[in-house]
């Protein structure tokens, strides 16, 4: 069975590719110390938007910094912070949507009613003045993101583990006299988990894309810290003269979200297939 | 005996595509429906029932399903009709009733929309015309109330009482043929008795030919007159309803009558193993690996009915070498 | 001693409205008493929605309810140590339905077999495969398909592995949840068949619950007839079948089909349907399609009383039958 | 119909209650004394003896929820203080810089409609056709697209080359067209995909194939049974979207020049400005939820089960 998962994936064009993109992207950006060509954040005012040449490959921007080495630090910042509040978001939203759902009682009246609130509203407006009572810094971002994320994922998987709850296999395992935390941990976590990966890599795309755009506004990574975001919020001002350096980044950003959404998908494809 | 056939099939194909080959869904049926009678399609699930239901009103047509054969109502074949065409049959001539009343109906729309809607698709007639002629056939069915049922919503209906709707719906433009689909599966055992009383009396009043498709023989032996027996996309036996429960020919009705319990406590006779995959079907018996009574000859046998006898055709190897020896064995 | 006792049972389901909110409460079990005695079979029948899985499930031990009693062999289930519990459980398994979702995808099935073995029995690897492959064969399966998933089965395969499941600690009790009702006829009549065949050798009892009379009769030592969450009829000894006498389980017996078209009806049942509508606490719930109630069947709710020994019903007319 | 809206209405109330809470348990998150950032922003330097001083005059000293209750008293009154740095009421504030922002979500909202429905529509029915696919492509690279560089792309080109359309600032149409293209693309395509599932679900329902059974045309079954049904879960995703704009607008607006609430609640940020952060929060969930309300009373105009009350 997983070996049929296996290869149906390696048959998912797509998610190939967009794996391998990915794969490139956070090893150029782990890699970025040994491989760049230069030091990121060193700032040589003599070399001001140079062209692209071998000791800059994608030229400098306005502070004469090397734009392939701030990519590449990028990378890891803009990444890596994603799946930062991706951790965060999910093992809290596991352990209380599985709770919620499987237990019910306080836990779930509490889940349910914060739900409410924090759907009333927009996510970005709450990240954004979550992220603005902490102040600006990459920290409070990845910290507000998480914050306003895990409610929407627990009830996700409270769904979730109510439907499974009524299977007729939970259902027997109860009759076999199975205890109620294995239960959760042999039928039901197994049987939750390809879903929430499927979410996850699709939403992380957006959470690359919100962290940029709170970047971009100035409230996340603080300069000179390589970002995309910050990159592209450096460059508006020279828009007219040089929009390579809008290229740079904004190409990656969206490499990065449309690789998650097509290996979303993909996974999706794989692990939905035969489960309906 | 005046009977006139309305819907001829002949030598009925459907084959589908599927991940690992062609799936031979039908495999050449055969049969006449009689005006004002009820034949009995029976079998069980998987063997091809529904599809060739729904085949016949040309609802099949998917990306590589392969249709052959023909299907004949008022001289025309319905199989080869265009869009337009056996639109006008659809409802009009051939009606249907389906398994799941509840999501047949469209949630956002009344009961009578659903009726003016249908008869609008085939005659000219005035609304009001339209919603006397639902009132009708909506009393007809043994609802009361027809106009305040008029308005309401499908799931505000109970499974009996929407199922009748169905069939008002059906019949208020008199069809030639009325498909049902396994017409009281989902209802509950006393309302599917009231809904099979129901239909009986309304062909008599209508005269249109039923096509009575169930997996249930006490749905055939209540209704129909004659009976086709359907095992993996092939009509296996096929007789007067009476002659066919006295006295069965083929192993697999015998079989089917004796696995059904039936208000006894005798052991029930169990069709042992399952039936096989239609995958590239290859036109021989398809109960041979279930068979009690298989023989020697039975692997080369080229399925097909046979003649036994006036009214009786079997399709097993067995009644086929017989009749070609010009043996008779008294059952 | 009765193997299983249920006293007066109540469940009722507050159910929340979807789209407004509005809560409403269903009564879905109404204060149910019967008991099954070892190596019977009770058969538990009704229409959909009467309320016959939750009190399966209430028996199970999978749905506490509100008032009353299940007593399994002497002791009251809901109401006794978490240990004494585990031991109950051991002796009251189930099969279900649905046998498609009764079996988890992601593992083979001896893993559901052995789940049961593990949570009572310490037994070594190389007997647990032992136990699980006599278990497969009792039920008429190979062995070697313990390594098979779930999807490679075919439906009344399933089902026998459910069946192995429940017998794997040798119970005494085992409910069957509609356990034949989605299968075909032909599969269903094998699972009929395994199942008689075990009752008679192992000495099981079971809880049959069905909505079709004809497999109840053939599995069944006793029927119980349930309408709108209360229990209607029982009787004891099913060959006594045509002495039902409430008028639901009159409508349910003539709502069966002929065997053969000579026993065709032409009848025609009058249209009456259950329709969950909130009646009169005080009158009686069959009453909107009941065909002979009469005054006193709106002032007083009747109760289940004893027509004759072993056979109890609850309706005004047939008391006044007997005293007659 | 009525009676519905009341439920609903009535059904805010403790929601509407949460989102004060949240709003007012989020000042209480900052990591510095309000009392010194009102100082320092009114360049008095912060003192022990001031900074005491601006605590009793905004009630810092009392305990917790007397100052919840007092606020919303306040707020319940529409006062939600002033601004530090204007010293301005900052409900007036927000009400001068609301109607750009709902100008230009409204402006998007038309684009998104005028987009996803046809497109969504026909990519249904036209399934696997060269027209869907090319719509499946760009409708998926429209979901990844950062609206902010889209912005930089669409001015780089549209302005700064061809000299089409004014970039930034407030004023004639034309000023509207390129923010609140941005601000609809992503959109757009979200919608596009949303309708096309759901179109691709129903057509598949058991009534389509019914309504074909009954010899219906096809266009009727398209528009009546397919696409009436397939246009709620849009219609509740309508509601959260607009909302989304209002809030998505942020950026856009920081891009654009656009004089709106976006505009406005980033610079109120770097200000820490934290009177104004705490209304504009309050106010855009308002918003938010009276949205979700109209786009719930559109849904149960079209579906009677939800006007009705019927189960599942």
């Amino acid at each position: 069975m997983l070996q049929e998962k296996v290869k149906g994936l390696y048959r998912n064009k797509p998610g190939i590719i967009s794996f391998a993109v990915l794969a490139v992207i956070m090893l150029a950006g782990i890699l970025a110390p040994v491989l760049a060509p230069n030091d990121p954040v060193l700032v040589t005012l003599d070399n001001r938007f140079a062209a692209p040449s071998t000791q800059f490959p994608f030229g400098t921007d306005h502070l004469g910094r090397c734009v392939l080495s701030r990519l590449m630090y990028g990378a890891i910042v803009s990444l890596g912070s994603a799946l930062l509040v991706m951790t965060i978001t999910i093992t809290i939203s596991i352990i209380i949507g599985t709770l919620s759902g499987y237990k019910g009682g306080w836990v779930d009246t509490l889940l349910m009613r914060m739900g409410d609130v924090n759907l009333a509203f927009p996510d970005l407006v709450l990240t954004l003045v979550i992220a603005g009572m902490l102040g600006p810094g990459l920290a409070n971002i990845i910290i507000a993101m998480a914050a306003v994320q895990w409610v929407w994922y627990a009830r996700i998987i409270r769904g979730m583990v109510l439907s499974l709850k009524e299977r007729s296999y939970v259902l027997s395992a109860k009759v076999a006299g199975t205890p109620g935390w294995l239960i959760v941990v042999r039928h039901i976590l197994p049987n939750i988990i390809p879903h929430v990966v499927v979410l996850v890599t699709i939403n992380l795309g957006m959470v690359v894309l919100h962290i940029s755009g709170l970047t971009f506004l100035g409230l996340g990574a603080q300069p000179p810290t390589p970002e995309w975001g910050a990159m592209l919020n450096d460059a508006r001002q020279y828009l007219r003269s040089y929009p390579r350096l809008i290229m740079f980044p904004g190409t990656m950003i969206m490499l990065v979200v449309i690789s998650f959404n097509l290996l979303g998908d993909a996974l999706r494809d794989v692990i939905e297939f035969r489960e309906g | 005996m005046n009977e006139q056939v309305v819907l001829d099939v002949k030598d009925l194909h459907v084959s589908l595509p599927s991940m690992r080959g062609v799936v031979g869904a039908v495999n050449g049926i055969s049969m006449q429906i009689t005006e004002g009678k009820v034949l009995g399609l029976v079998g069980e699930s998987g063997c091809g029932k529904s599809i060739t239901c729904l085949s016949l009103l040309g609802l099949t047509k998917e990306e590589g399903w392969v249709i052959a054969g023909v299907a004949k109502i008022q001289g025309k074949n319905l199989l080869t009709l265009g869009p337009e065409e056996i639109r006008k049959i659809r409802g009009k001539e051939i009606a249907i009733i389906m398994q799941n009343p509840l999501t047949a109906f469209n949630p956002l729309m009344t009961i009578e929309q659903h009726f003016l809607e249908t008869i609008g698709s085939h005659l000219l007639l005035s609304k009001k015309e339209g919603r006397n002629l639902a009132g009708r056939y909506l009393e007809y069915t043994g609802l009361s109330q027809p106009s305040k049922l008029l308005k309401q919503y499908p799931f505000q209906l109970s499974g009996g009482m929407i199922q009748r709707v169905m069939i008002a719906i059906a019949l208020a433009l008199e069809p030639k043929v009325l498909i049902a689909d396994e017409p009281t599966t989902s209802l509950d055992v006393t309302v599917q008795r009231q809904i099979l009383c129901q239909l009986a009396r309304l062909k008599e009043k209508v005269r249109t030919g039923i096509l009575l498709v169930s997996h249930d023989l006490g749905v055939i032996a209540q209704m129909a007159d004659e009976v086709a027996v359907m095992y993996c996309g092939c009509i296996v036996e096929r007789a007067p309803v009476e002659r066919l429960f006295n006295q069965p020919l083929h192993p697999y009705t015998k079989a089917l009558m004796a696995s059904k319990p039936k208000m006894q406590k005798k052991t029930l006779q169990a069709i042992g193993g399952q039936a096989p995959s239609l995958l590239n079907f290859d036109g021989g018996c398809p109960f041979f690996e279930r068979c009690h009574e298989k023989s020697c000859c039975c692997s080369h046998y080229k399925q097909e009915l046979v003649q036994y006898d006036d009214k009786h055709w079997v399709g097993c190897a067995k009644f086929a070498v017989k009749q070609r020896m010009l043996y008779y064995e008294p059952a | 001693m009765s193997l299983l006792k249920v006293k007066q049972i109540s469940k009722t389901f507050k159910s929340k409205n979807f789209f407004t909110h509005k809560g409403r409460v269903v009564e879905a079990v109404k204060d149910i008493s019967l008991s099954i005695e070892e190596g019977m079979c009770l058969g538990l029948v009704g229409e959909s929605g009467c309320g016959k899985s939750t009190l399966g499930r209430i028996i199970l031990g999978l749905e506490p309810p509100q008032s009353g009693q299940v007593i399994f062999q002497g002791k009251d289930f809901y109401k006794t140590t978490r240990q004494e519990k585990m031991k109950l459980r051991k002796d009251l398994q189930a099969v279900f339905q649905d046998y498609n979702s009764a079996i988890n995808p992601k593992y083979p099935v001896k893993m559901a077999i052995s789940e049961p073995l593990r949570n009572y029995l310490s037994l070594s690897p190389s007997e647990e495969i032992k136990r699980i492959g006599e278990l497969l064969e009792l039920v008429g399966l190979n062995p070697q398909d313990m390594h098979k998933y779930a999807y490679q089965f075919s439906g009344g395969q399933l089902q026998r592995v459910n069946i192995a499941r429940a017998l794997a600690l040798n119970p005494k009790l085992i409910v069957l949840d509609e356990a034949v009702s989605s299968l075909d006829v032909s599969v269903q009549a094998q699972i009929l068949n395994l199942l008689a065949e075990l009752k008679r050798e192992l000495n099981l009892s079971y809880l049959f619950i069905s909505h079709d009379i004809e497999a109840v009769y053939y599995l069944a030592d006793a029927i119980a007839v349930m309408y709108q969450g209360k229990l209607v009829e029982i009787i004891n000894d099913i060959s006594l079948f045509d002495q039902l006498v409430h008028p639901y389980s009159n409508k349910l017996l003539t709502s069966v089909l002929p065997s053969h078209p000579r026993f065709r009806t032409d009848s025609c049942v009058e249209f009456d349907e259950l329709h969950a509508k909130p009646g009169n606490a005080n009158e009686c719930n069959y009453l909107d399609r009941c065909n002979c109630k009469e005054q006193l069947c709106f002032q007083v709710k009747p109760v289940l009383s004893k027509l004759t020994e072993g056979h109890l019903a609850a309706c005004h007319k047939l008391k006044e039958i007997n005293k007659a | 119909m009525g009676r519905f809206v009341a439920r609903r209405i009535i059904s805010l109330v403790p929601v509407l209650l949460g989102i004060s809470l949240l709003t007012f348990v989020l000042i209480h998150l900052v990591p510095v004394d309000p009392a010194e950032v009102y100082l320092r922003l009114s360049q008095i330097p912060p003192t022990d003896e001031a900074v005491a001083v601006i605590r009793a005059e905004m009630g810092l000293n009392k305990p917790l929820h007397q100052q919840y209750f007092d606020w919303l008293w306040k707020v319940v009154h529409l006062d939600f203080g002033k601004s530090f740095v204007t010293k301005k009421p900052v409900m007036a504030e927000l009400l001068y810089y609301f109607p750009a922002t709902l100008n230009l979500a409204a402006a998007s909202l038309l684009i998104v409609l005028l987009i996803s429905i046809p497109v969504g529509v026909f990519s249904a029915l036209y399934k696997d056709t060269a027209f869907d696919q090319i719509c499946r492509i760009l409708a998926f690279i429209g979901a990844s697209m950062p609206s902010f560089w889209l912005s930089f792309v669409l001015i780089y080109i549209l302005s700064l080359e061809l000299n089409l359309l004014p970039a930034f600032g407030r004023g004639t149409l034309a000023h509207l067209v390129l923010p609140a293209t941005t601000l609809a693309l992503g959109a757009a395509a979200v919608y596009t995909r949303l309708l096309r599932t759901s179109m691709l679900e129903n057509l598949n329902q058991n009534f389509v194939l019914y309504a074909r059974a009954r010899g219906l045309k096809e266009k009727l079954i398209v528009v009546r049974h397919v696409l009436k049904n397939a246009l709620i879960p849009v219609v509740i995703a309508f509601g959260m979207t607009l909302g989304h704009m209002l809030a998505g607008s942020v950026i856009v607006e920081n891009v654009f020049a656009w004089p709106g609430v976006g505009r406005y609640i980033v610079s109120s940020i770097f200000n820490r400005d934290y009177p104004v952060i705490q209304a504009y929060a309050l106010f855009m969930a308002v918003v938010f939820v009276l949205l979700n309300l109209f786009a719930d009373i559109i849904c149960a105009t079209l579906d009677p089960r939800i006007r009705l009350g019927g189960d599942k």
